[in-house]
């Protein structure tokens, strides 16, 4: 048992915190989120430069060799800056495409470029009728010669403006809601039928609606197995929820440190405002809820990357747990800071909202609470009385 | 005990449904035909809800204002900032001079001159006595002059006149030097300050007041006696802000919506968990509209409201948060669109907005922490 | 509009404080409910001398002539006393199982022995299978003769071990969980084939379980409607719960009323504790609480009195809101007590098990919330979009 | 990082499955076999694991320790009262003189003494160190003279000693002064007076001293330092407290029994809503577990435990106090019966007790609000 890190994981962890300490700070974010493009090339070009971008990916892929606890301390650095670049959607989401999903061709085709930076891509799942079910699919890839023909809308796709290709999720047979029947597709953005209408998101990064007007691809543009989809999608979502909620830990350290150090300088009726009660114990709470999230993050990832069965369980408990607490840091947060948690001058409204984004994503607590309670192990009843009270 | 309106009450009633079925401009007409409302009210005697008889009022009963709230709420009514009418203006019935009162309601009544509020301070938020802004009398008596800021400022960018507390003595407890100041932000050395809110938006300011002359004959009532004029003027406020009336229907309103949620091929409304969600907010509304009735009876009774009057602020601002966290949550990734307007339930759109905006409210208007040791100190005596 | 009490209803108040401020001291109750009878049948004589036991019958039935709201404000004070004679079994269980369902026989014979006190009764509906469902009714009335013989077992039946009579909830048709198929029949505690395992409970109060072994009745001691029970059977929990929650919101003033007045007089760390602005800030919310149970509480009995339609959902919605509230009063005021909230010494921890207790009769909160999600109104949607968001 | 255990940690877990299989007494003959269990147990050195090696403990590392918890809580353990093993014998061990050690500790070992605690007072509870129970020096130096009380004294009607925080001065700051003394409970001038819990029961005790006579050999350490030697025996108190993996048992055991209450032709297991607040208190549970885990390494790693480990108190009392109020939800009706053995889904019995008895969880050993003002001081540098 060993919750150290390693020395490559602390010199990773390093040189993302001088990245974006460097880089980060909250009036060059903003001014970088309302260029055009929303993002920095050149800080694309730098995470390139630093292997960030090959980081989940093998070495005989062209990349880094990390595992998902180099991914964890990744994305909790990165967290903490509320980068802008597309790193999520194309090293994260479209990432754990290709690595679970790829073929050979795929993966040659695209791996290498992600890696450099000079390809980006993201994946598409998510429908309007779905709400948060992965196996409802509407959007259909029907049989064409060769090939398939994608007809179909997807929601919310990250940063698919900027995308080189899109990894699409579409019903190749079966009703619309059917485990089977669902294949990815890899599709380039540019192929005729793909139309995009672009917008920014509340927490200033970019996604699109992605419209598929009978996009034709090839056979080849089939990722993973054709009609048993679902599994790699199930796959991308324990990958991408792990990545988020690292994330949405890194984001409330800071909540809860940068509301202490607030309502230290504060004062109200003689005392600083860390020295009322109610608010101190409040802060403590926001300090176990975020320990308590790290915990249930680590042993998710943990897990995970040890294969084990009980991961998925683990997942969908962390999710849940992370929406809940993020709800309840970001809350006391911005209620601690008063009027001042809710401007743009300071950066806890920033993570507040990430923090009620991501409990959007993938589903909301609600749903995560729900599926791990179907997944909840229920022994057999043994029939046996205690033979003490409990305690 | 009883809790059936009277005969008088339910014509009330009646009166002002059949009054806002005729005379209230719905869906766009809302801004084009926002005049003609103003003026039907006027005509009928409405305009000044909350003001007295002897400025125009219509005299209502509580419980006529609790029937104007009900039904009303009902209805999205052309909004009126509610500085001049709602919290300058009984100020001025209860402290102005005749002559002040001749000056300043006739403007505020007709919409004439859009007033902000001059109260917190970056050092005086929840300890809003202890604000440093200064007003120094000139040595002819015939002018004070300003220095210092004022923060959270709604409005403050299009606002014509500003009522403003400021510190003429600095002696004795932080209650007293405190004087009730009106004046012109076209005044020399008002300068405003915008401060842009989560997402960029622009309601609030801070301004910032260099050497500004004021008239002497500007001052409500005496020197140094502010605090007791604004301390009313801040009960009116918290009232207004518990919005109870309009949480019931926001909650009507997000039953309907969450019928528009596809989930698969049912939809929100049959989620049991979120039908549960809907139900205990629902319960709570049940108790906290009663809570209010309670008040308003003990406030026919014995002209003060009860002890549960100061429940109404601090749960009232919850439920509404309530509201909007489950409204995000109906919402699911459509509410993350920045001003959506084209994708997914329509009603998502603005949905994170909302929530971010209705943060304040535990906040401004004696935030929860502090109504809390106030039910501590007043109702439970420590 | 009004909340005020009538002058009847203030004499009532005042008489029922009195009697518990003279005989309700927590060291004479312990010894009561230490004797055999567990309480004193000096009290009941009282009672009825004061008129309390004909509180809610009619005057022409011998009673008092009172309604909801008189029943509601004795319920309130001899909640505050902690009271352990039979009032809830005998004037509020039998006493709505007579008045809704009574034949004018079944009335002569009982109405005035309760109201003098020379009869007892009381009700036994539950059954280990139905939880907190009253369709749900196993025990068996067969039709015998001109008569019905009864065989079953009733779960905690309050004070059926001084109870002369046992209105008891059978099933004469239909399937164990059909709502139709119920009656309710007067069974005299002496008929042959009754037995009852008695003990006391952990409020300090008796109830037993009871079996009806082939036990005969005429058909004479049907109550109510044959096979029309279940409406009869509910409107007798409406009742029971309206009293049971105007008990518990009389428990609640006290819970935090002397958890204030213990807490200004104790000190730690050199401060009263009432100066610690965490339980300043939990007595408030303890009141709050306490007030919103009240005002549901008018509300409900309110509307009951007054026979409107909505009067059994706001019923749902009490009793779910005193579970919900009680609990949380109930532990915060232990919490505050420091050791001293679990010991014989005080009575704030009588209270917090009375609150408890209530909570587990005719269903807890999450039963009571689930009855109230059932019934909710939910509006046809009219599909419009507000013109302007909420607030 | 990684969470798997070594081979030597899983040969030890085996090792631990197997000597319980062995060696515990089950079902009835926990009480009739509980000698044979305490010298198996002393026999394979295990009888005193919280123990220093030098006095005859195992010598586990932190890990070997939290093997044991998780195996062993998975049984029902014949109960050894933890005053003098685990809340006495970490002092004498440090604290005492030689002479002093050999005395008490054998007796400690195998039981023969009966030990309890003279700590709080009925001023001094949570602020233990304002006690007042006094003990003065004779004037020929051999005695001290006790007088005052102890409250909440567990056990203390039928131990044979107890050990006792008593005051020496008043003098400075009221942490100095302290001075901890052992003395016999037959000692004259010792008075036990029952406290009686909710329902009747009588575990904890009033002890009054008058004149007790206490010889100067049975002060640990130095006079007026009893407070720092007491700070560290209060942290194995809290550590036993949490009881985490007792909970994660309790609640797979409650999972079992909600398969025993029939709702209709259904179980409570299968409705909607209660397995939900299982799963919501399963959770946490998970969470707690690791954050555990991530204290446990910490101490490994750098000798003391790290932040985390201030939750663990406070959230595990919290989780006993929610699976007993899950317990006797699940109960329902059949949890009022006092004593009940004979109704219902037979683990009810007990029910409504055990939520009571619960309670003082988060009251004891530092109560929860303390604990969170100790985070906000030590952990946030307020």
């Amino acid at each position: 048992m060993d919750f150290n890190l390693s020395e490559e994981q602390t010199l990773l962890k390093d040189s993302v915190e001088k990245f974006i300490s460097a880089n980060y700070d909250l009036n060059d974010r903003r001014k970088l989120a309302q260029t055009s493009l929303g993002y920095s090339e050149d800080f694309w070009k730098q995470y390139a430069d630093l292997g960030w971008l090959g980081l989940p990916f093998s070495e005989s892929e062209g990349g880094f060799g990390g595992d998902l606890i180099d991914t964890m301390i990744m994305m909790e650095q990165l967290g903490k800056g509320l980068i802008l670049e597309p790193y999520y959607a194309s090293v994260i989401l479209a990432g754990a495409a290709l690595r679970n999903g790829g073929t050979a061709e795929q993966k040659d085709k695209l791996i290498g470029g992600i890696v450099s930076g000079e390809i980006k891509a993201t994946v598409a799942y998510a429908e309007e009728q779905a709400r948060f079910n992965l196996n409802d699919v509407a959007t259909t890839a029907e049989k064409s010669g060769d090939g398939y023909v994608i007809s179909g809308t997807k929601s919310v796709v990250a940063n698919a403006e900027t995308a080189d290709f899109i990894i699409v999720a579409a019903r190749t047979s079966g009703d619309r809601a059917d485990a089977k029947g669902i294949t990815l597709f890899l599709v380039d953005t540019k192929s005729e039928g793909v139309s995009l209408a672009n917008y920014p998101t509340v927490d200033a990064l970019r996604a699109s609606e992605v419209t598929f007007a009978n996009v034709q691809v090839s056979a080849s543009d089939v990722m993973g197995e054709l009609d048993n989809g679902l599994g790699l999608l199930e796959e991308i979502r324990d990958e991408a929820i792990l990545a988020l909620c690292a994330e949405a830990v890194g984001g409330m350290d800071l909540l809860y440190q940068d509301t202490v150090e607030y309502c230290k300088q504060r004062e109200q009726f003689g005392h600083a405002l860390s020295d009322f009660q109610t608010l101190k114990h409040r802060f403590s709470e926001m300090f176990i809820e975020a320990e308590q999230c790290r915990s249930l993050l680590y042993r998710a990832t943990l897990e995970k990357n040890n294969g084990s069965s009980e991961a998925r369980k683990l997942i969908h408990a962390l999710k849940y747990k992370v929406g809940k607490a993020g709800r309840f840091i970001g809350q006391g947060a911005v209620q601690s800071h008063g009027g001042m948690g809710v401007t743009e001058e300071l950066r806890i409204g920033h993570y507040f909202i990430r923090l009620a984004v991501i409990d959007s994503m993938f589903g909301n607590f609600d749903y995560h609470l729900d599926q791990y309670t179907e997944l909840m192990t229920i022994p057999e009843d043994k029939g046996e009385e205690d033979s003490m009270p409990f305690m | 005990m009883d809790i059936s309106l009277n005969k008088e009450d339910l014509a009330f009633e009646k009166e002002v449904e059949d009054f806002l079925a005729e005379h209230l401009p719905r869906g766009h007409e809302m801004w084009t035909k926002r005049a003609e409302w103003f003026a039907a009210l006027k005509e009928k005697g409405w305009d000044v809800i909350n003001w007295s008889k002897e400025f125009g009022g219509p005299d209502w009963s509580p419980t006529q204002h609790y029937i104007w709230d009900k039904v009303s709420c009902r209805e999205v009514l052309p909004p009126v900032m509610p500085f001049g009418q709602v919290m300058l203006a009984p100020v001025l019935m209860k402290y102005a001079n005749k002559e002040q009162q001749e000056r300043f309601l006739p403007d505020i009544r007709d919409n004439k001159v859009m007033w902000c509020q001059g109260y917190s301070e970056p050092g005086a938020g929840s300890d809003l006595a202890s604000l440093k802004c200064k007003a120094e009398l000139t040595d002819d008596g015939k002018h004070y002059i300003i220095n210092g800021t004022k923060i959270w400022t709604t409005m403050g960018h299009v606002a014509n006149w500003i009522f403003c507390l400021t510190r003429t003595s600095s002696d004795g407890p932080k209650q007293e030097g405190i004087t009730f100041l009106l004046f012109d932000m076209k005044s020399p050395g008002v300068e405003v300050k915008p401060i842009y809110t989560l997402g960029g938006s622009h309601h609030v300011n801070q301004v910032f007041f260099t050497d500004v002359k004021v008239p002497v004959e500007n001052r409500i009532g005496d020197e140094g006696k502010g605090w007791t004029y604004a301390k009313g003027l801040l009960q009116h406020e918290r009232k207004g802000i518990a919005g109870i009336s309009r949480s019931v229907y926001a909650l009507e309103k997000l039953k309907e919506k969450a019928q528009r949620v596809p989930v698969g091929d049912s939809r929100l409304i049959d989620d049991a968990g979120f039908k549960k969600k809907i139900a205990v907010a629902e319960i709570e509304l049940l108790a906290l509209e009663f809570t209010e009735l309670r008040s308003l009876a003990d406030m026919v009774n014995s002209g003060s409201p009860g002890s549960q009057s100061s429940i109404l602020k601090l749960k009232g601002t919850e439920m509404q948060q309530t509201i909007h966290e489950l409204t995000l949550e109906a919402g699911g990734i459509y509410a993350t669109p920045w001003g959506n307007k084209k994708f997914g339930p329509k009603f998502s759109k603005g949905g994170m907005e909302m929530y971010l905006n209705g943060r304040p409210a535990t906040i401004y208007g004696g935030c929860s922490e502090v109504q809390k040791d106030v039910i501590a100190k007043r109702v439970l005596g420590l």
